[in-house]
């Protein structure tokens, strides 16, 4: 549209979904415990909760996924139970899940058009999919994705741009957004928002859920505030509200949110060293050095190879040429480097990290289980000990460590992670983006347990997508812009507008294959 | 073989009522045990035994079905010694594997007929009648040899489809084969083992046809996957060699005695066994002896001669197919 | 942040322009795309093929300096491919939405035996045709409902079918081997057309079938979906049960085809046959590049796998090796064939895939 | 934020503290814990064997009037599964670590024809088990480095290995069945300590050392680590790829044990052995509640999806039926089994496990 993008106008629309006293219990718990929710057209309206508060299971109910137990849902003025996702979509109401919900080795286009295919007696119509498909990419911004192109070979900013994609190409309503920029770097963010305006332009209802609460100011119009299935705030303008309101509404205490302080860290000798480490077509010639105690943090764009100079500092890849040593030790191998005390969050906790199924103390003890073991015979009861102190020490939620770690929100699972390397009696600790779909409460924990960590002499070295976590959480900032460490300095001697400039420079997801 | 099985079983009913053996004697309870039928001789073999034990007044027939393997069987035979029968009949799935349980039965005091599958241990059975696996392979090769030598080919094309080619009886057939035609300095130019099933007696005849383009004469171990190979032969359309079957089934007879295929022989190794395995199970059961021989018992061991059925001779067997 | 006025500012909701590539280019490529690609893929495969023929010339160069024998070679290995390739096709789709079936030779033998029983003999060729497909696909619904909505592994669902339908076949048969009394079906394995002998035409009509239906339409790509990732498939608003029933009865639908083919390659059909087609079907269809936890795999790498299987069979053949020596040469010619298969797919990963992004 | 000194201040350092549970109570625990939640998770398999034993008293009443035959009948259905029972539990640990073995069988077939050798023979009782034992972990150990170092699929890499070390077998054995001789082997399987047999012993054995190892050493938390997430496992340190190796080892390890205990059985062995004991072993691990995806089951379970099979078998031949009908039936109770055994699990998990999280 030709409407310049400037201060979205006062939701003036009328009602268009209205939810009263909506229940959903799974067995044994009460996801949603009297929800009311009212999302007018053409207003971005932001859903707040902590882990576990409800945001997805409630979307859920409005895509048809879940059916309401009790309460009523009037979407475009009539009574709404959609039996089906597919219902959900043909009343207009598309949605973009939380967990990505593409299939790999479809292309762009057959995801983006998956479960709604353009076709005739079966047959696909590939031409015109392919068309749309280009249409609604370039009209996210993205034209240079190919709608052939396996999503297999997107990189996640990418994936989430297909699943955006896919909920442009249902003709709808009301679009519902759960965490999209969990995975997106700050331009993508931006372009996010770009498109978001242009669909309320257009009187489409957005409705946005995000662990980012300055994001919620930049693109939010009213807000709703879910805690432990109820909403406990409802449209709240999202510019007036006071951080801490919002804060205290979903967690029913204060929390500073903001980086607790750091002390001057003492000069001390380098722990890691990492000298001119390459990997073909992903990182070149990275050197760095983290001390004992100290926190450093990289920027950059997703994409330009953090997480790869990560696993190859730790060993899980290796390097084509470069040296790390860990207190004077080559490290080549993953096991050579959990023996001398490193310990890595990897980037997909579930996929990379956790035993969803196994209690959550087996999960904690997953890289020292054989240290508390007697000839090769586990002691379950240490373990068991140990993990509970940790536990307590991390604040972890519920403290039950004989629970299965699937039943935890994010942001404890990742704590239990954290916990791992706690237990291994680690030195040095890789984190890759460790507050990625964290809620607020236990993000500002976690920054509490990384500054604890330092402070005990742990170094530690972080990658964030969050320019202003890196900042605020880092003695020492680099910079990487296409696998390259452009720039390095300290947290105190840079700032965010800086980093940005220097991140930025280059685009991603160019040259993919056609 | 046959669409409608129990048709046709080869029973002795001897009507002329000329043998004393025939008068009803003390009864007598034969357990018996042999492989799952999943093939037609197996299945001829149980058919003729139970038909056969119907046959006398004075006979409870009790069968177990033997399962996949040797250990099944064990397990069934297991079952059967607790029901003490007067004698046990056995087809084992495999001689040497079940030799314990013969053993187990004779301890018990059950005397035990090996039907076809020898055990190692003489003390294991009371009676052994057998097929004569290496005369088959014998009969196969003279017959083969002597045709070949009649017609004056020097150098012979002679093709094998066995049929399991892991099984004893397979290698002790081909032997016999092997050995016959090194009387005549010829030998075997390719070897398809099928699994005696139609389909797969198909698959290797239609690979051993493509391997040897030119071919003689061919044996095939086993008439009911003899049904693939013809299938097979025609659909290849060769029809310069001649081919000999094995077992004698009555579809085997019924084509020497069209002769309109390249079959033109087949060399017999008869389920009637099982047949005769009961009678003299019967007169083990009674204590009585075979009358036309002098001996008051049962002799230890029988076994049955492999014929060569031509279309000269086929007219005789034609009831003794199965 | 970026300038927004520098990306492309498409209007929102009009239709996007026209591509500029011309209605035959894109016509060309409606054949070439996912084609060419399934060669490529598959380049390592059809390397083993090459070079098990290399070897059948390099042992037996007087059959394969006759022109005539080597064409008739190539209709035999086709032609010995042609059930299990059928089978091999059913059991890909299978695969690639997430299942497995065990139990097609169990499903060939019965829909073999009950269409060859006298009394369906008596309805004539079309009534024997029609018997086996519905007994095929009959059973795969029962499969697909117990994995679907009876929630058993499909493992142990089909594992259950298979034994169950071997018993009813033998039940059926009477554990005889019944013999086909009709000579149009008996025919269909003798017949040629234009040279190329029936049972190839079948297996190629069934192959570019499901070669169509994988990449053309809605079902293939559904397929595809509930593999690779069944909650995004829910999501997407596919029934994914009802589409795993489908799976299934398609499977049998194959399993149908084939015992006619196989009926008429042995003018009978026993309780016995197909014995461990299943074990092949599914080897065939990983070696060909189908992934065993679903989501990915090819119609022609399967095929490919089904070739290679059967020119290793003939290779063993025109050199009479020994069943035990086949055995154990076999097993290394599996491992080899992955290996080398493996290794174009990943080199071939490296030099297209991972170049970066940015 | 908390005050950061109300926290437990652990030396990060330091190896941690030993609990302050008194020992008495955690040795109690020891046996209880897992061993009662495997007995629980099984209660629907326990049921199954239940109603097969009712049945069996209802059909054979005056068989199962005799308590000497009934205890003997017990030893039958116990010895029937000991060979396999011995290579379920192998089997299940490499389900639970993420793999599959087809090559059970094959192991078994090449053990015991290996073993039972002329020359072998001649070094007696010793040499004959060590050969077996040898044999069975060497093809292991090939099975695992294929996979963990060629990179095969599990299913196509142990497929390959069922086919050539079955040929071997053919090889090594001529195709002939080889008769034991050596009496002290022949007599393991009707020698009876306390009246219990000795193959039941050894399966009780090996079902202990098997439970013992998945639940109370770190290589049976491996195992789970290695099978529940294979990246997870690696980035915390564990040699996924060795570990893998092992497991395929102590698969093979198994069937060296189970070969033994078959030739002792059968006095002999041959190539043709165990046949399709892969298929019955990979069932009774399933049905006893181990994912077939890998990270998840239970040794008690696998043992009691042995026993559900040794039981219908036992069943099947006291009533005499015949061997389709027994098939047919086989089919329908398999599936039962699961169903019965699914529904305890998930009313069970219901009523424990999903308590709410916050
Ligand atoms: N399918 C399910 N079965 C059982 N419990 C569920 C299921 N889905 C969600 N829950 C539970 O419902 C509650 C709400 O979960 P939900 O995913 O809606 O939270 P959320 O607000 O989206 O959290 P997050 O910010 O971490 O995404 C949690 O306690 C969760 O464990
Ligand atoms: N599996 C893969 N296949 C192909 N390319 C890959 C793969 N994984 C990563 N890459 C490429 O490697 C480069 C670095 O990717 P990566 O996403 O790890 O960087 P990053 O800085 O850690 O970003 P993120 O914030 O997403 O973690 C990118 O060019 C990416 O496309
Ligand atoms: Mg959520
Ligand atoms: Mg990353």
């Amino acid at each position: 549209m030709t409407t310049p993008v400037n201060q979205t106008p006062e939701p003036a629309g009328e009602v268009v979904l209205k939810l009263e006293g909506v229940v959903k219990t799974f067995p044994g718990v009460r996801a949603l415990d009297g929800v009311e929710l009212e999302v007018r057209a053409g207003e971005v309206h932001c859903l707040l909760g902590q882990n576990g508060a409800g945001k997805s299971t409630l979307i859920k109910v409005l895509a048809g996924v879940h059916h309401a137990d009790e309460g009523s849902v009037t979407w475009l003025g009539e009574s709404f139970a959609p039996a089906s996702p597919q219902a959900a979509m043909r009343a207009g109401i598309a949605t973009i899940y939380q967990e990505l919900d593409l299939v790999d080795d479809l292309s762009v286009a057959e995801n983006a058009f998956l479960g709604h295919e353009e076709s005739r007696g079966g047959f696909l119509r590939r031409r015109s999919t392919a068309q749309r498909t280009r249409g609604i990419l370039s009209r996210l911004g993205h034209a240079q994705i190919s709608p052939r192109s396996l999503v297999r070979s997107l990189p996640a900013a990418g994936k989430q741009i297909v699943s955006m994609a896919r909920a442009l190409s249902h003709d709808a309503r009301l679009i519902v957004m759960d965490e999209p920029s969990a995975v997106l770097a700050h331009d993508e963010v931006e372009n996010l928002f770009r498109i978001i305006r242009e669909l309320t332009a257009q009187g489409i209802a957005v409705i946005y859920i995000s662990h980012r609460l300055e994001e919620i100011r930049d693109i939010g119009d009213r807000v709703t505030v879910l805690k432990d299935g109820r909403t406990t705030a409802a449209n709240l303008p999202a510019r007036e509200t006071p951080t801490r309101e919002l804060v205290s509404r979903m967690t029913g205490r204060t929390i500073e949110y903001v980086f607790p302080p750091r002390v001057e860290p003492k000069v001390r000798e380098p722990l890691l060293v990492v000298d001119r480490l390459t990997r073909e077509g992903e990182f070149a010639d990275a050197s760095l050095t983290v001390g004992a105690g100290e926190i450093v943090g990289i920027a950059g764009l997703v994409g330009s190879g953090r997480s790869e100079l990560l696993e190859t500092i730790f060993g899980a890849r290796r390097a084509d040429s470069g040296t790390v040593t860990l207190n004077g030790k080559k490290i080549t191998t993953i096991g050579a480097a959990v023996k001398h005390g490193m310990g890595m969050a990897p980037e997909e906790r579930k996929s990379q990290a956790l035993l969803l199924d196994e209690p959550i103390y087996r999960n904690m003890t997953l890289a020292s289980f054989s240290g508390y073991a007697h000839g090769g015979f586990t002691d379950t009861g240490k373990e068991r000990t140990a993990a509970m102190q940790t536990a307590d020490l991390l604040e972890l939620r519920p403290r039950d460590v004989s629970r299965a770690v699937r039943t935890l929100s994010g942001g404890n699972q990742q704590k239990v992670v954290v916990g791992r390397w706690l237990l291994g009696g680690t030195k040095l600790l890789l984190l890759d983006e460790p507050t990625r779909g964290v809620d607020v409460g236990a993000r500002a924990e976690l920054y509490q347990v990384i500054h604890d960590l330092a402070a005990r002499g742990v170094g530690v070295l972080l990658v964030s997508s969050e320019v202003p976590e890196v900042l605020g959480l880092a003695d020492r900032v680099l910079v990487m812009r296409e696998g390259h460490l452009i720039h390095e300095a300290l947290a105190d001697k840079i700032d965010e507008a800086t980093v940005l400039d220097l991140v930025m420079a280059g685009s991603l997801m160019e040259g993919e294959p056609a | 073989t046959s669409n409608d099985p129990g048709e046709n079983t080869q029973i002795k009913t001897d009507a002329s009522g000329s043998n004393a053996n025939a008068a009803p004697g003390t009864k007598v309870i034969i357990g018996f045990s042999a492989p799952a039928a999943d093939h037609g001789w197996v299945a001829a073999i149980t058919n003729n035994a139970k038909a056969q034990a119907q046959a006398y007044p004075d006979v409870e027939f009790r069968s177990v079905e033997a399962g996949a393997d040797a250990a099944a069987q064990r397990a069934a035979l297991s079952t059967l010694i607790a029901q003490k029968p007067n004698v046990i009949v056995l087809l084992p799935h495999d001689g040497k594997e079940l030799n314990s349980a013969g053993l187990e039965a004779m301890k018990a005091g059950i005397p035990v007929i090996n039907l076809d599958r020898a055990f190692p241990d003489r003390g294991a059975y009371r009676l052994q009648i057998k097929g004569d696996n290496f005369g088959m392979g014998l009969a196969a090769g003279n017959y083969i040899g002597e045709q070949l030598k009649a017609k004056g080919v020097s150098n012979p094309q002679i093709g094998e489809i066995p049929g399991i080619d892991s099984l004893e009886l397979t290698q002790e057939r081909s032997a016999g084969f092997r050995e016959a035609l090194a009387t005549f300095g010829f030998k075997v130019a390719n070897r398809r083992p099928a699994e005696f099933t139609a389909d797969t007696g198909q698959r290797a005849a239609t690979e051993l046809l493509q391997a040897v383009p030119k071919m003689d004469a061919l044996w095939n171990h086993d008439d009911d996957q003899g049904i693939g190979v013809l299938a097979a032969v025609n659909q290849a359309g060769r029809k310069e060699f001649f081919m000999v079957g094995g077992a004698g089934s009555k579809a085997a007879i019924d084509a020497i005695i069209a002769d309109n295929s390249v079959l033109k022989a087949t060399v017999t190794y008869s389920p009637s066994m099982a047949s005769s395995a009961i009678s003299l199970a019967r007169l083990i059961g009674q204590n009585k002896g075979m009358t036309d021989l002098v001996e008051l018992q049962v002799p230890k061991e029988i076994t049955l001669a492999s014929e060569t059925i031509t279309k000269e001779n086929a007219a005789q067997y034609a009831k003794l197919g199965f | 942040m970026t300038d927004q006025s520098t990306k492309p500012s498409l209007p929102a909701q009009s239709p996007p322009v026209a591509p500029a590539v011309s209605k035959d280019k894109s016509r060309a490529n409606w054949l070439k795309g996912d084609g060419a690609e399934s060669l490529r893929r598959n380049l390592g495969l059809v390397g083993v093929l090459v070079i098990l023929v290399i070897i059948g010339i390099a042992t037996r160069p007087e059959l394969y300096g006759d022109a005539t024998w080597v064409k008739n070679n190539v209709f035999t290995i086709l032609t010995q491919a042609s059930a299990i390739g059928v089978v091999t096709v059913g059991m890909t789709f299978v695969i690639i939405g997430g299942g497995i079936d065990l139990s097609v030779g169990a499903i060939i033998a019965i829909a073999g035996v009950w269409s060859t029983t006298l009394s369906t003999q008596s309805y004539g060729t079309f009534g024997m045709i029609f018997t086996a497909i519905v007994v095929g696909v009959v059973v795969g619904l029962v499969n697909g409902a117990l994995i679907s909505y009876g929630r058993l592994v499909p493992f142990i669902a089909t594992l259950a079918m298979m034994v169950a339908a071997r018993g009813l076949a033998a039940q059926i048969s009477g554990k005889q081997t019944q013999v086909s009394a009709n000579s149009t079906i008996n025919s269909i394995a003798s017949t040629k057309i234009l040279g190329i002998p029936m049972l190839v035409i079948i297996l190629a009509v069934v192959v570019a079938a499901g070669w169509v239906l994988l990449n053309r339409t809605t079902f293939g790509r559904r397929t595809v979906a509930v593999g690779g990732n069944p909650e995004a498939a829910r999501l997407a608003g596919i029934n994914v049960r009802w589409h795993t029933v489908l799976l299934y009865a398609l499977s049998g639908l194959c399993c149908g085809i084939a015992a006619i083919m196989l009926t008429s390659q042995a003018t009978s059909a026993q309780a016995a046959m197909a014995n461990l087609y299943e074990l092949d079907a599914i080897a065939a269809a990983i070696i060909g590049g189908t992934l065993l936890s679903g989501g990915r795999g090819t119609i022609i790498g399967a095929l490919f796998g089904v070739l290679v299987f059967s020119t290793i069979t003939n290779l063993f053949a025109i050199n009479n090796l020994s069943t035990e020596v086949q055995n154990m040469v076999k097993g290394g010619i599996i491992v080899a064939a992955v290996l080398i298969q493996q290794f174009r797919y990943r080199s071939l990963t490296q030099l297209l895939g991972r170049k970066p992004t940015s």
